[in-house]
């Protein structure tokens, strides 16, 4: 059953060392405010999987917060590559990161069949590429009906999983509208989960019979953070901002530029400081 | 009229044309996005725009930086997870274009976005597949739009992430794949087609300004002409006005958000 | 691209004679008008397959159009067997009728598998009981990564899916909303569809940006019958009518009773006669 | 104060009291989901009723004929699909209790709701299993309600729909299956439980004014009691008229309809 806390009370019950933690958001409803909390409780040698690793998943590992990263697609999109990520694996700093690469596709399936409870996913995929040469963890199952090769990965059964929503109510529900990724799938997936959103209503009202919620006895704590998953985007809320990714590649480009944004941005900050970017959108909109 | 035009608006603009109305379109972010979109802005108004964040039939008013862009989901019919648009929809085989690109090409369309070098000790770590291995057999073809260089266009792929036609010939339906694959490459010089015997990628059509010579300076490999190779048309007025426009959009929206 | 059709043209175009049928429908939009233009159209030897044949099975098999069935709940729910089904599994009348049956979770992975092209579905079931006994369609696969023993079943890929919905547009969108049982997954999986709609309307207007909606590229044929889930109901349009479900069960219970409602009520009538029930939970909503 | 009232209505409010108001519980029509409701609209408000259509925490305000009844969807939190519903809610193991009913139950608990006779040559044919094979393994753990008699309570099923403790002592354990499997069983005359170590049904209490002879009279085996058994409570004035304002919401309801 869901618990109302403060973010770093979350944050703390959610994630501890050496976790399996999926953040998810597939560009939209990226959870910032969570991760940065992370980063401020110094959590170590965390496993971060998510199919799409951005500017968050950059931080965090340029923090030494992680020894693994699982993933699909790491970059900054439509900008360039992570710097962090690569001065990790390639020159070990600040701690040395391990990888573990899929496509989206096998991913996507593992998700699914994490929240499915299955130990593993099938799907056709990988036919005639290198990435199997490379991952032990795909490999092939054959249908016993067709005789059909098939390719199988294992589900993703994380730790932690931290999702940001658009509202939760006052019984703890979660709904979700727009992008969806994968994260109703990694809430389910997780031993523990941890959702920022941003309002809390008294109830969600007229609504699609078939929104995306995840009901309160599926998450696991729920921490009020307005503006949190700035600055990707919520839909309804406030826009992406385009400009803070284009500027990440100078800042993270050099270690000593991106230690000193993360000290004086995120260190020397809490979540309060993630509000404005939902008030900024608001004021613009009336 | 003749009007003056950059390599990768030649480049685009010819991309475009290769949709059909009635495609059904996979796309990626950056220049697939850029020719899906001024397809569906000129002759193709109908196409089916779907990016992999799960947003199906997607009209975007201005290019998304990325593939989950709030304005493809708000201009889209509907959005699904994203296990779905892998599971029902590409998998499913609902798709009849896949549009990719990539860091290194050869002469079969086998597709690298993973890394320069050896894997354990890149040169270059590029962000990897994504979507692409999975598209590249799912899709009832792949239209491949790439600037064209010796750095690009290699003998041999450091990493092959996406299917092309693998080693030529019947290779493809040899792995069980009965989609086409790779028939359209379309560069900032020229297009190219899958030869129909060896399915090497084989120039049809040649941008105006370009020469053979110019061509083969940008290939790793020793190229192959179609008997016939025309020429690209130029852009016209219309397609050149539309682009601009579109990027000019792009450009205003986001500098402002 | 979907097609906009009378029914009669519709069902033509979509069933032929030895098909494989899904008409689908979770108690909640169950295409009755189309299944009663089948039988107008006398089909024969069709496999039917639905999760949950219930009255509409019935008069299709009683009619003599189906020679297997395949399912995994067939009844009257909340009132009791189907009659005609019975008669003809035992006596042959007045076509013999082959039964496949399963679980739920087999038919609904079955679609799923279906719908997302692959050749079987693998799930956590049917274990320490005796359907597989038999059912030569349930095997067995085992988990590369965790050596699990799991069952499979081979995919629902149907000739023809018939499901019935809220709106289309005039695009040849399809809108559902509610209940949403199999039906996308049916459309989905089968080669050929058609969709029975409510109302047609310009556009869908504003919804959720997560709305279950079949695009018109993946639908065959839609055909405009108001009414054409009735008895069953459509969310938003009206109710499920409880009491032909329980007369129903006198009806179906002798031959003779049986074919002479399905004279009166299905061969000598058109979808028109549908609209009516439409058009009364209008006006008692009025 | 006592109150007239049928053992329909006693085994509807026994197997309701077993309920918590924390369970996620899957119901079945019939007496699951009178038993259900009755639950939520008594001491377990906060329960969280779940029906395989697809309706997730559901708070009907009367008691559906079918499985997939608007009110179910109307008053649902929200309503997922089908094949979502047996993936990501049953399978993944998120329901607590699963309740079943039964045409054939044996000492173990194991139920069958197939057919009655052969399976080629039935002589009553059932409607079959729907969600039970998978709810029997996945639910945390199974509450069974059925009416009893020498025809439903026998000592071999004709066929096994859905697993109860197999053949008693570990066999779940053996077969893999992690949860807990038929903890109780409610009739009209009793409450049962499975006896720690052989897990056959035991008596643990029995109704008001129900004898052991006429228990026995009504089932298939030899009947086990526990060291101690009790008498149920007889239902309360406030169970009885919960129980019966729901009935006659659903009467009134399902004839208007």
């Amino acid at each position: 059953m869901s618990r109302f806390l403060s973010l770093a009370e979350a944050v703390e019950w959610t994630v501890r060392d050496g976790d399996t933690v999926a953040m998810e958001g597939f560009t939209h409803l990226i959870p910032f405010a969570a991760g940065h909390e992370v980063i401020r409780q110094r959590r170590k040698r965390l496993t971060l999987v998510r199919m799409t690793p951005d500017l968050l998943y950059d931080q965090l590992v340029g923090m030494g917060c992680a020894e693994k990263l699982v993933f699909s697609w790491a970059g900054n999109p439509g900008v360039g590559l992570l710097h962090r990520v690569r001065d990790a694996t390639e020159n070990g700093w600040p701690a040395p990161l391990a990888i573990e690469e899929h496509s989206h596709a096998a991913m996507a399936n593992a998700y699914e069949a994490g929240a499915a409870g299955l130990p593993c996913a099938i799907f056709r995929g990988y036919i005639g590429v290198d990435l199997p040469k490379v991952n032990p963890n795909i490999r092939q199952i054959t249908c016993p009906f067709t005789g059909e090769t098939l390719t199988a990965v294992p589900a993703i059964r994380p730790d932690a999983a931290i999702v940001h929503a658009q509202k939760a109510d006052r019984a703890g529900n979660v709904l979700l509208e727009g992008i969806l990724g994968v994260q109703k799938e990694a809430v389910l997936a997780a031993k523990r989960s941890l959702v920022t959103v941003e309002e809390i209503v008294e109830n969600f009202g007229p609504r699609s019979p078939n929104a995306a919620i995840l009901p309160a006895w599926t998450v696991g704590a729920i921490a009020h953070v307005p503006g949190g998953a700035y600055p990707s985007y919520a839909l309804g809320y406030y826009r992406r901002d385009n400009a803070y990714y284009k500027a990440w590649d100078a800042i993270a480009r050099e270690r000593e530029t991106f230690l000193a944004w993360m000290k004086a941005n995120v260190l020397e900050r809490g979540p309060e400081a993630f509000a404005v970017h939902s008030q900024r959108a608001r004021q613009a909109a009336e | 009229m003749t009007m003056d035009y950059t390599p990768t608006e030649m480049m685009t603009i010819a991309a475009a044309r290769a949709l059909r109305n009635d495609d059904v379109c996979f796309v990626g972010i950056g220049m697939p996005s850029a020719a899906a979109n001024l397809a569906r802005l000129t002759h193709a108004p109908d196409i089916v725009l779907i990016y992999e964040s799960g947003t199906l039939g997607t009209k975007p008013s201005v290019l998304p930086l990325s593939i989950g862009d709030g304005e493809l989901c708000e201009t889209a019919l509907t959005t699904v997870s994203v296990p779905e648009m892998f599971r029902y929809w590409l998998q499913g085989g609902r798709i009849t274009v896949g549009f990719l690109g990539g860091a290194q090409i050869d002469r079969f369309a086998n597709l690298n976005t993973t890394v320069i070098g050896p894997y354990d000790k890149p040169k270059v770590r590029l962000p990897g597949g994504g979507g692409a291995p999975e598209i590249a057999v799912s899709c009832g073809e792949i239209f491949i739009i790439m600037t064209q260089s010796k750095r690009s266009f290699v003998p041999k792929l450091d990493f092959v992430t996406s299917l092309g036609h693998g080693e030529g010939s019947n290779h493809r339906a040899r792995l069980n794949v009965n989609s086409r694959g790779p028939t359209k490459l379309v560069t900032d010089l020229a297009i190219f087609e899958p030869d129909p015997d060896s399915k090497e990628m084989t120039v049809v059509s040649m941008h105006p300004g370009v020469t053979r010579a110019a061509l083969q300076d940008n290939t790793g490999w020793p190229l192959r002409y179609a008997a016939t190779v025309a020429e690209t048309p130029p852009p016209t007025a219309r397609e050149l006005e539309v682009l601009r426009a579109l990027q000019a959009r792009t450009a205003r929206a986001h500098a402002a958000a």
